[in-house]
């Protein structure tokens, strides 16, 4: 009970803060909130859905696996082998800064115009946060453990798959956290380009029609959508790290 | 057979400089009960460490069966004096000490087996679900004792394994670790500050001087093979030798390093 | 840095600074142009261009004040128009050539292809740069024209830069560019097979400058002013081409070789009213108006 | 070690270089569209000549690090308010994740119809997409305080302030320094879009330009830009944090013992 | 005056349930030094936790002073188990050790002063500049005693402080702990697993019963207030009272829970 009205209570303050500000509205770009729940309603039916959300879903949800799976790999390679570290480090800083936007038509060189364009898109930019918290993480394994691990002969994939990954899940989780938010960002991002369907495509088209109610419908569509991801995310972490958050809380709560 | 000739490590850091051990030279054969003794910060966990092949040595060379220590010898298990930080967090008790195992291919039958009589000799049986950190001090330190018996291992280094439990579950233990050492023929180099237990567990005790570090003195206990906490510590031998340790470590404290100057 | 929208800041000497959102391409060469030849300076308008990718981000600036008079395409000022964005033309802004063959824009395919005529399009996968836009609606009339069913053309958005590789590559059978693409899918060998803005209307009115309602209302003197300096920068345009492959290296950075090649747009002063009302009702056609229909009057000066 | 990887880091780089230089020179693809590493130098030779090319670049550096500053300011700030304070952690988290996710492109119409063309779009979007960035770490960052250690504060009777100055802080500075480096390189990204799309001055429009233009090289040396600035700025924050975090075991470990 | 009434501890995580303490009840006086000894496991750190404000009990009470204990008492000081840990990594050991002093307001000279005198006393002088880390385990140890006893506090928590010193540098710490006591009449709660130790420093020694966990016995030390570690340890009254302490833990190991059955 209480944690529903925490989860709850804020964003209901907010929407009839935003409900109350915007009524007499004559703004065309920021129209009365009534006007967009009144057209959030009208624009996501179920057609609308099957057309332009679930062809969006697929597309982040493979280009967020992509990211994490490369992410994860690449990060482990790069955090413990001080001399890769030093020689790809450049040049992933240098395509870290590389606004995806621009990168757009290098990659549909190689990889056309198609689905594969925009997850490749969307782990592009959701790569960096898993990649760069898996450094950090691995970088910071508590010497002790890797110690004891080394002198149990724990070596190889047994010592990633056992000792090095859970010592550094923590902050790998901060790291897909934060690339959840960006690959639904970039999901909007390549959408923009080349595309014919889809939740970002929508909302660029409401845009550039003029339908600012939609739009905005649109916005908080996406609004939902990380909200609920998130959630699902967040369930999966507590399951994962369920020995973190207990070791954390631990000594706190009981 | 465990040689150790000229050992030397030196702690480099910004500005600092800790000279940890200067010149440790000593064997120990295979299958022997070797304790150490010294004063706090001497270099005993840097000594070990470098035994481990953990650490690098500034000089000198670790040989265990004739072969130049570089990495992690195989068979080789240790209990670490920062037990809790050994243990992972993220498993339980029973898959703390299984993972060795595992890395060892030994069948998950026989694992089961010998997670559960580790666990049952160091008194933890009922926990093996249980994670780490809900555990006690000297709960923890069991389970680190348990992973390294349960590990079989051909050479054991303990880094004061029992500094975190009860007087009676010491006792225990140390028979536990006695047990082992006699059925498998294990060599054991033990590291302890308590002189009753280095006279009791040990066939020798190696004495090292303060930092910078050196071999200040060793005896050999020739105390019966057989030993048990009551007859054992009643023997007036057992007494003599104690004192004779305490001697030693009252004196290394007072005249450290065996050459001569301090860094 | 703006009073709301009712003209720009005016300084003491009763210049006004105005801001223009304008899309850096060929189109609006002539508002450069007439920027060097002191067209606005000499009716006391103070100039400053401010560029952005499109609609998008031109319209809401203009409606809110942010720039005082804005470039766009009438397709989507017609879209605006049906959802009452409060903006108004003020003056022609470019215009189709009106001539099969020699336009700013065409469909191109590869040398090679089998797509002959607009007619061979459908079913086939052509590139325009936004979707539900002047592209697709015109290219659809082509087809029409050309005898064929427009309602099969499979059209994706590829932005006019990367046209001419998506072409190269394989990826789309056919673009829709307009220049200096059209001149770069050209010297690639590209073939052009329809001259879409000829096909949809005899001199069709591409795009127009806007402002918004509350500036048309509240400040007419500066607007009418504003017209008079575009028009005569657009007669001046049309008049002197040299001049305009010269403006153009200015602010973009075509090369110099596509810039004597490139085929320039008409800019004649007067919008085309009939060539608005086509592209009203191709849009309409199109259902790009969500089933309304643009007030042409309304939008038009 | 430091010279070493220094050299080792600029090989990665020519690596990257020789690597564009082959690919368009053997053919497997089209040098209209991808031109080698030289004639991508010859471009950026011409423009670095040029004021306007570094005013855009002066543009582009000063939106990102003034959006930067108060991305990070205000992460810092809220990120250890909330962290620190159970009850707020819990009344915000949702709104948090509701709004985390709405992509700063969306608030394009935004920031034109409120700033236009002014610095204040960019650092709009810029403020807008790196706060996340530093707010989540800081989260995580507070999550991670070793209970031991948070207890000995406590035992001493710390005062809010000071477990924060003395404990919860030199804890998450790891995570915070992850998270301004994503911060950093995100506005960047998003300094460079911004005057992509609305056209605010910087090295963005001009990237916008030289590709309306079909200046295929130019665009790939303004792009190699923007990634070399990228590299500039991990360069500072690797010095800056090696100095501050030699404390910490992923710093610690980097002196072979 | 510390009271503890039937105080109780059951901590709950999924489905293990341990009753860590099951009905507590004792008082120390002020300027009391009492030593808390008791199995492994059976809830002492627990029993601190709570008393110094850091655990809410499951059921029963602390009262200090007469003030019931919610959060961390002022003047209290503790010594944790976990030292290592209790040690911030980011802090010189002097910034360590001077840390708490600057929360008490301590003026900057007498900061100064205390710190030095402090690490003096446990033997760390010159290694003011060093990392927790970059210190040995005892030496990481005698860091956090003397934390708490530059604190000068009024109440004094340690538990197992001395675990992982040699026993030169233990006997100096015990006198250590007795003069500190003396000097500034601290109440001194001190849990450790030796037993010596515990009847040596004690006012009295109270022994808890293995989890779950009551009091099983407590014994008032009638040695001299003023003791030595030659003198007092030969005292055959010693001898006696460690036996005592010695078989009625044995005893709690035996028979657990005062009331009868285990969890
Ligand atoms: N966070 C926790 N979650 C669950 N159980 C816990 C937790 N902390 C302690 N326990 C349990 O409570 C009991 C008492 O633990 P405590 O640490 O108080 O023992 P202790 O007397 O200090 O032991 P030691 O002498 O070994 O340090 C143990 O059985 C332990 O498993
Ligand atoms: N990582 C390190 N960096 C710098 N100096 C170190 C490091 N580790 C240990 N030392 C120093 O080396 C010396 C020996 O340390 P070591 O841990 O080997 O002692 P020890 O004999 O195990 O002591 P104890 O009995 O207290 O555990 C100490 O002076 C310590 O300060
Ligand atoms: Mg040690
Ligand atoms: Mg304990």
């Amino acid at each position: 009970m209480k944690r529903v009205a925490y989860v709850l209570g804020l964003p209901v303050v907010l929407f009839a803060a935003w409900y109350l500000l915007s009524a007499g509205s004559e703004s065309f770009y920021a129209p009365p909130l009534s006007k967009i729940l009144e057209s959030f309603g009208k624009t996501w039916t179920l057609d609308r859905f099957t057309a332009d959300v679930v062809p969006s879903l697929l597309r982040l949800t493979a280009g967020y696996a992509v990211a994490a799976v490369l992410g994860v790999a690449v990060g482990v390679t790069v955090g413990l082998n001080r001399w890769v570290r030093a020689t790809v480090e450049p040049v992933l800083e240098f395509f870290r800064a590389v606004p995806p936007p621009v990168l757009v038509p290098v990659i549909i060189l190689f990889a056309g115009i198609g689905d594969g364009m925009k997850v490749i898109v969307i782990a592009f930019g959701c790569v960096w946060p898993v990649l760069l918290n898996t450094v950090e993480g691995v970088r910071a394994v508590d010497s002790i453990q890797i110690d004891t691990a080394r002198a149990y002969g724990i070596s190889g994939p047994a010592r990633i798959g056992r000792v090095i990954l859970p010592a550094a899940s923590p902050q790998i989780a901060a790291g897909l956290r934060q690339a959840l938010s960006i690959a639904i960002i970039l999901m909007v991002i390549s959408e923009m380009f080349a595309a014919s369907n889809g939740l970002g495509f929508t909302i660029v088209q409401f845009q550039r029609s003029f339908a600012i109610p939609e739009m905005w419908s649109g916005i908080i569509l996406l609004g939902l959508l990380g909200f609920v991801l998130s959630l699902l995310f967040r369930l999966a972490e507590g399951r994962a790290l369920r020995w973190y958050h207990g070791l954390r809380e631990a000594q706190r709560r009981s | 057979m465990l040689e150790v000739s000229s050992l030397n490590k030196v702690y480099r850091s910004g500005a600092r400089e800790v000279e940890a051990l200067r010149d440790l030279t000593f064997t120990v054969d295979s299958g022997e009960l070797v304790c150490l003794v010294g004063p706090s910060g001497c270099g005993k966990t840097t000594l070990l460490r470098c035994i481990a092949g953990l650490l690098e040595p500034s000089g000198g060379k670790v040989r265990l069966d004739g072969r130049e220590v570089s990495g992690p010898p195989p068979g080789l298990a240790m209990v670490f004096q920062e037990y809790g930080r050994s243990l992972f967090p993220w498993m339980s008790v029973r898959d703390n000490v299984e993972l060795p195992l595992k890395q060892k291919k030994i069948t998950r039958h026989r694992r089961a087996t010998l997670v559960e009589q580790a666990l049952d000799a160091v008194g933890l049986a009922g926990t093996e679900s249980a994670y780490p950190w809900q555990l006690s001090g000297g709960m923890q330190q069991r389970v680190a004792i348990a992973r390294a018996v349960a590990y079989e291992p051909s050479t054991l280094l303990m880094d004061e394994p029992f500094a975190a439990v009860d007087a009676q579950t010491r006792a225990d233990l140390e028979d536990l670790v006695r047990a082992l050492w006699q059925r498998l023929e294990v060599t054991v180099l033990f590291i302890t500050h308590d002189i009753d237990e280095a006279v009791y567990l040990g066939q020798r005790v190696l004495m090292l001087s303060s930092s910078p570090t050196v071999v200040q003195d060793e005896i050999t206990v020739d105390l019966p093979a057989a030993r048990d906490q009551l007859h054992t510590r009643a023997d007036p031998r057992f007494t003599e030798l104690r004192t004779h340790v305490y001697e030693q470590i009252q004196a290394a404290k007072l005249q450290p390093g065996g050459a001569g100057a301090s860094s | 840095g703006s009073d709301g929208g009712s003209g720009g800041d005016t300084d003491a000497g009763g210049v006004d600074q105005v801001k223009v959102g304008v899309i850096p391409i060929v189109d609006v060469a002539p508002i450069y142009l007439g920027q060097q030849k002191g067209f606005f300076k000499s009716r006391n308008i103070e100039l400053t261009m401010e560029s952005g990718q499109g609609g998008a981000a031109i319209v809401p600036g203009v409606v809110s004040g942010q720039f005082q008079f804005g470039f766009s395409n009438f397709t989507s000022l017609l879209i605006a128009q049906t959802k009452n964005v409060p903006i108004k033309t003020v003056a022609n802004g470019v215009a189709s050539t009106g001539e099969q063959g020699k336009d700013f824009g065409a469909v191109m395919v590869k040398a090679d292809s089998p797509i002959r005529t607009a007619a061979d399009l459908v079913g086939k996968k052509v590139s325009v740069n936004t979707l539900k836009n002047i592209g697709d609606t015109t290219v659809r009339e082509s087809v029409r024209k050309a005898g064929g069913d427009p309602k099969n053309i499979n059209f994706v958005e590829v932005p006019f830069a990367n046209a001419p590789a998506a072409l190269e590559e394989g990826q789309v059978d056919a673009v829709w560019v307009v220049e200096p693409s059209l001149t770069q899918v050209k010297a690639a060998g590209g073939r052009m097979v329809a001259s879409n803005y000829v096909d949809a209307a005899p001199n069709l009115s591409v795009a127009a400058y806007f402002t918004s309602a509350k500036l048309a209302g509240e400040d007419a003197d500066l607007v009418k002013r504003f017209t008079e300096a575009i028009n005569e920068s657009l007669t001046y345009a049309d008049g002197h081409p040299d001049e305009v492959r010269g403006v153009l290296g200015s602010y973009t950075k075509i090369d110099e070789k596509t810039r004597a090649e490139l085929t320039l747009p008409k800019w004649p002063t007067e919008i085309n009213k009939e060539s608005v009302d086509t592209l009203a009702k191709l849009g309409g056609q199109d259902g790009i108006f969500d089933g309304a229909t643009p007030d042409v009057a309304k939008l038009l000066p | 070690m430091t010279r070493g990887a220094g050299l080792l880091g600029v090989a990665g780089l020519a690596g990257l270089l020789v690597l564009v230089e082959a690919l368009p020179r053997l053919g497997l693809v089209n040098d209209d569209y991808l031109p080698p590493t030289s004639r991508i130098a010859a471009a950026l030779g011409d423009e670095l000549v040029t004021g306007e090319f570094w005013r855009a670049v002066g543009d582009t550096l000063t939106g990102w690090a003034i959006g930067l500053l108060i991305a990070v300011a205000a992460g810092v700030v809220v990120g250890i308010l909330i962290g620190a304070v159970p009850v707020l952690r819990a009344a915000t988290a949702s709104t948090i994740e509701f709004l985390r996710p709405i992509p700063s492109v969306a608030l394009i119409p935004l920031a034109v119809l409120l700033y236009g063309t002014d610095l204040g779009s960019t650092l709009l979007l810029v403020v807008y997409a790196a706060f996340w960035q530093v707010l989540v770490q800081v989260l995580y960052g507070v999550a991670d305080v070793d209970p031991i250690a948070d207890e000995t504060a406590r035992s001493f009777r710390f005062g809010p302030w000071a477990r924060v100055r003395y404990v919860l802080w030199p804890t998450a500075l790891p995570y915070v320094f992850t998270g301004v480096r994503l911060a950093a390189s995100v506005a960047l990204v998003l300094a460079v879009t911004a005057e992509l799309v609305i056209g605010a001055p910087g090295l963005g429009k001009s990237i916008a330009v030289a590709q309306t233009s079909g200046a295929v090289p130019l665009m790939y040396a303004l792009i190699a830009v923007t990634g070399l600035l990228g590299v500039g700025i991990n360069l500072a924050a690797r010095v800056f944090e090696r100095r501050s975090l030699a404390w910490h075991q992923s710093v610690r470990g980097e002196v072979p013992a």
